[in-house]
């Protein structure tokens, strides 16, 4: 065990691949000798050399387009997406390429592309530094879509991405990318796509979140703790395909919920968790389900303090819930 | 293009001098490269078949010259069949190449480890590879034994057996695609080659831009064929490109553009065989502009007599690539018309018989839905897929047996 | 009243618009001469010439781009996009730009683009002429989303998008683009944004769509009736802002609702509308909202009738709220 | 570089004759005229400020030459204070200019009615327009007196009272926006123009591509001005372009392509003007490729160490645009030691007093977190604007004040 933050996990998790796997090679925007602008690939350059971490030209579409090509071709090509606001240049090479090949293809080609993207607001990023686009690739078909909330689940969960054959998009939570530091083992280990973290166990509203949304909620829990309002904090890591067993067993017993997320409201991946609970647990709802999000409005600049979900917000949420 | 030509001819340079030269310079080389790019064309062959003079002819067995001749007219048997199931309601969709068969022969210098990611509209190549009568028709009848299970429309094959890759519907994706291709190729340290072919229309999305810039400066052994029919859809090809031709192109990548004539099945493999030749000696990628022209619509839901005269593809006939092909074997003393006439019964007799199974197959299995959308269906695929199997069967209003 | 179809209806208000307003300026991929793929914008070149009626290179990209420019500059570009499923290659354009320009000039650049775009199942196109990505615009905050499901409706809202000044992605029916036939009246009117449709009464469930699926609703809810099941049909017209207001007193009326959209249903736009309603009548609801939709596949070929929702399904769904 | 020319070079063509011409003449050509390209660099100031030898010096009068050299020290000046204000976090984040600020006169030669798509890194084209120290420090500030309302991040201007659009983050996208407004501008049959501004980073996207394609068909009246600083953060010019230059890039489009020394004023403003003249005459879009380079580091976040050598901004010191204007207006007799000590202390104050003010105002309202995403809000973001002030208030951690 040493203690790692997010970006450490990442790193160290893509040195440990690399080394064992020949076939993974890592591109992007200033990922070579640079390694990175968060320094997620830093080291591998001097370790792996320039053909196998490569600073491409400036074009998020040839990025993954050319990742698509490697794939084909039986590389596992790890492009870095340098923001998750700047993924939609390569959109249609996500969406309409990426996610479909397999399919479209009739099984004759697999597609294992991990697009690693930082993601999310709180670091004074305004519109385009900023944004969590989680939602799209969700309710894109042929993808799965990753976001771990600390650097254990970071290291597990990009090792267990890049050992599988479905093309994923591994958002990292960049506002907690430094701040989130933790005892990861050394060794190589793997923790399975689609099971959630029980963060926390409680009894009167069940709280579901990813990313950079999990130690807001669990902030969020401690303060109801207080109040005598006992949480279960559920911490989601693969947003598809998602853990329903976890959150509707946990519904069940608490019989209420709240979903926490940074993107807008409308046609969130909360608005999706909710009907997924109420459909599968409505008798035992006690009120409806809260959703804490973003606004429906571009990320902001200068009031982005307002914008971000946070503590008080998600407690309301959870208050309310107990209100009904 | 006169209007294109003045745009250039109109700016001015009125400095000179030492270091501050006259721009004039590089504006007027610019546009003699540019003028040559478009001049330029490498031809082999004249319209009747004969070798031009002081043209060198590519090196070709007479059997590769029968064998080529054998897939040039499969294409134009099969086109013709396939389009007349079309209009009989018997296929729901089609795409001719009529006129524009010579260029798919770009494949021909190509190795089986070598790589080809196709546009829509190159069925020769296909078949030159061996992709089969059967497979075609079972694809684009989207049946059981469709190599791809019934996933995509008539036209859009795949076949990783001959490192075909899966078509696509949004032109372009194949291009910087092929370059990850020639990347892995290089990083692999292998003298395999990737091909993409895509139409002048295609050359204005952004794909082709990220794809020759990708491939420009990492130096990966692809091959960029691009099939100038003319047309992309209603559009002539003077509203996708103000520059000289599409060759010129290159010339902003930092690697060669060559011109080559798309109806001329000899040229096309001279020039396709020097760029294979450098990419596979580690020279680089290669842009190829086939001047060819699309003599038909652009799909069997096209009415081309809206947006063009009628004389356009008849001039275009003239040049047409199987005549000039038959002309030179014949010159070449390998023809007859009863070797034809055997070519067309063979393809004919095949196609009938690939047509009369595939038409007979139900669609795939309802369960195969959901799979190859993942490695393994996750827990909402198996959900909707008892779900769906719960329902009553829909009847298939397009099937067509 | 003349009877038009959805494709004569659309075309009918960009010639009446055309006229009227100048700074009308139609483009995309052969809308020119060719009238359009589908025929759309036919006649229109011919009336208002090739300045304003613009035959683009092949660039989804540089066709938004471009329509954006024209609109910060004043005018009120067209553009239309060949099929839906073409839109990705300018979806950077479209959510980082179009979308935000408004918001991030603090007001100064308010850009008013309407694209059209015929989306949809139904008419054997497989994974490339038949996907529903609303939800993706949807999410997108600073979009206006509006889909009408015939031949007046489509008349009347596209005139009101042209009329107001946020950006608006018009989704055209292209299943029922000649089957849906109705009277028109010839003369200019507009139909309001974000007001819904009810269709057709009935107390027992509400049924929510929107597009071609609001003629395979209305067929529901005809077999319905004849078994004795009321069903209250609501073509939503505007997917954002939606009419809340107008659902939610339905879901009130009848106390069971079920949503259809061809979509794939995670994260699609019946997730958002079913949570919608269960925030605000959670207590009126006797059983789950049913969703009916696109299955989380690409869009297939051969087995299209097997995707695509029907009256079966929805009829399944209705019945399925009145058991539960 | 001289890598990619033996790519250009190993590329050999045996073939003669008279239709069948050698692609070697215009390989050659094409080679040739991207080496002029190149080559070919308009500069009319030695690094010292003397008139080259047989340069043609710009008509510009003496008035103007010192509101530009003021614009210049402006941008400098400024830039230095901001960056030390984001080194004492005063500021979240900061991006200068130095070395390029010459490159910004290309809109010198614009009128009022004109439009400017710019790029990040263009503070004196703002500066030149009239955009104020106050506007600029309230945007960096975004704070209630922000034009935007602290909508984006710092250096993300807009004016709509200049005709200077809404800067945005993700790169290029401003370019087929200028193209769109250029086409407005012919389709209203005015005589404006459009110009943008981006890096030669930028280049490689798929939006400059379908811009100059654009811009190339319609003809449409604008300029772009690429500045060619290097860099795109860490990584080279050479990484993003194969090609001879950036400007070489408009053979492929049909449009002149012209370089120019980014660091000498007066060779800027002389190409800029050109370029806006055919334009406006309608005689078609240019491209520029202003060379200059990016002595510092991308932005505040970024540390040019670890990617290349300090030695390479020193060489770059010798050309700085600043100095050889200077260097020109004392050739020139209307320069003065004195004068510049003004300049510099009059901007000095002027930044004092707009940062002081800036520094002492709030964050907009919050309620204008719900403005201008419509022209009116609906219902929904009512409800949300209601909920978000029912709620206490959250501190803003980053507050300056
Ligand atoms: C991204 C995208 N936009 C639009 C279309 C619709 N479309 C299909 S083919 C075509 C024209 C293509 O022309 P070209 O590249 O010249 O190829 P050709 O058909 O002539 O072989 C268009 C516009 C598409 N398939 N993909
Ligand atoms: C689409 C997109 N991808 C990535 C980025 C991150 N990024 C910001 S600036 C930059 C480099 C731009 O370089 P260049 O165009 O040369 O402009 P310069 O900064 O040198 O002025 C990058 C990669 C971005 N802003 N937008
Ligand atoms: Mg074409
Ligand atoms: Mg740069």
């Amino acid at each position: 065990m040493t203690t790692m933050n997010i970006i450490q996990a990442v790193n160290n998790a893509l040195h440990i691949e690399m080394e064992r796997d020949s076939s993974v090679v890592v591109l992007g925007e200033d990922v070579g000798k640079f390694g990175g602008v968060f320094r997620a690939t830093s080291g591998l350059y001097d370790a792996f050399g320039g053909d196998r971490v490569i600073d491409t030209p400036l074009a998020e579409s040839g990025i993954i387009g050319a990742a698509i090509g490697m794939a084909l071709y039986g590389l596992r090509p790890v492009p870095e997406i340098q923001f998750a606001d700047f993924i939609f240049p390569a959109f249609d090479q996500i969406v309409n390429e990426l996610a479909k090949f397999r399919y479209r293809s009739g099984g004759q080609y697999p597609c294992p592309v991990v697009i690693r993207t930082p993601y999310g607001g709180g670091i004074r990023g305004g519109h385009y530094h900023s944004q969590s686009p989680e939602a799209l690739f969700v309710h894109t078909a042929g993808l799965k879509v990753v976001i771990p909330s600390n650097p254990r689940d970071a290291k597990g969960l990009l090792l267990a991405c890049l050992r599988q054959k479905d093309p994923v998009l591994f958002m990292e939570p960049k506002r907690i990318y430094r701040a989130s530091k933790g005892e990861v083992p050394e060794e190589d280990y793997e923790i399975p796509l689609g099971v959630a973290n029980v963060v926390k166990e409680g009894s009167d509203c069940t709280a579901v979140a990813y990313g950079a949304m999990v130690p807001v909620v669990e902030e969020a829990a401690k303060k109801a703790d207080a109040e005598g309002i006992s949480v279960e904090v559920i911490d989601l890591r693969t947003l598809l395909p998602f853990d329903i067993e976890t959150v509707v067993e946990s519904v069940k017993k608490t019989g209420r919920a709240v979903v926490v997320h940074e993107a807008p409201k409308t046609c969130g991946y909360g608005a999706e968790l909710a009907s997924s609970i109420y459909e599968r647990a409505l008798e035992y709802l006690e009120a409806p389900i809260g959703r804490v999000t973003g606004f429906d409005i571009p990320f902001p600049f200068s009031l982005e303090h307002e914008y971000m979900p946070n503590a008080d917000r998600t407690l309301g949420a959870i208050r309310k819930t107990l209100e009904w | 293009m006169v209007q294109i030509l003045d745009t250039i001819g109109a700016c001015k340079y009125t400095h000179g001098g030492r270091l501050h030269r006259a721009l004039g310079d590089s504006e007027m080389a610019a546009k003699k490269a540019a003028k040559k790019a478009k001049d330029d064309l490498r031809v082999v062959l004249d319209n009747d078949g004969k070798v031009l003079k002081g043209a060198t002819v590519p090196e070709i067995s007479d059997d590769e010259l029968l064998k080529i001749f054998d897939t040039l007219l499969m294409v134009r048997i099969v086109d013709d069949r396939m389009m007349r199931l079309q209009r009989q309601g018997q296929l729901g969709f089609y795409m001719k190449s009529l006129g524009e068969e010579a260029s798919h022969l770009s494949v021909f210098p190509l190795r089986k480890s070598d790589w080809v990611l196709p546009s829509y509209r190159e069925q020769g190549a296909w078949f030159w590879a061996g992709y089969t009568i059967d497979d075609f028709i079972n694809q684009l009848f989207g049946n059981a034994e469709d190599p791809i299970k019934g996933r995509q429309m008539p036209v859009h094959h795949s076949a990783n057996w001959l490192n075909y890759v899966s078509i696509s519907s949004p032109v372009g994706t194949q291009i910087p695609q092929a370059v990850g291709v020639a990347m892995g190729m290089k990083i692999k340290g292998t003298d395999e080659v990737a091909m993409t072919f895509f139409g002048e229309g295609t050359s204005s999305t952004g794909e082709f831009h990220v794809a020759m810039t990708f491939a420009g400066v990492s130096k990966a052994p692809v091959v960029f064929v691009c099939r100038n029919n003319g047309w992309a859809i209603s559009v002539p090809q003077a509203k996708q490109n103000a520059a000289e031709s599409f060759a010129a192109k290159a010339v902003g990548y930092g690697m060669p553009g060559v011109r080559v004539d798309g109806n001329d099945v000899l040229a096309v493999i001279q020039v396709a065989r020097e760029a294979v030749e450098r990419a596979r000696n580690g020279e680089g990628p290669t842009l190829i502009e086939a001047v060819t022209y699309r003599r038909e619509g652009h799909s069997s839901s096209d009415d081309p007599s809206v947006y063009r005269a009628a004389s356009e593809p008849e001039e275009w006939a003239e040049k047409d690539p199987i005549k000039r092909l038959r002309g030179y074997l014949k010159e070449r003393g390998i023809y007859s018309e009863q070797l034809e006439a055997e070519i067309s019964e063979r393809h004919n007799a095949a196609i009938t018989r690939a047509y009369e199974r595939a038409q007979s197959l139900g669609a795939p299995d309802i369960s195969t839905l959901f799979e190859d959308v993942y490695e393994e269906p996750p827990w909402h695929l198996e959900e909707q897929r008892n779900y769906l199997m719960e329902q009553e069967r829909t009847r298939n209003p397009h099937h067509h047996n």
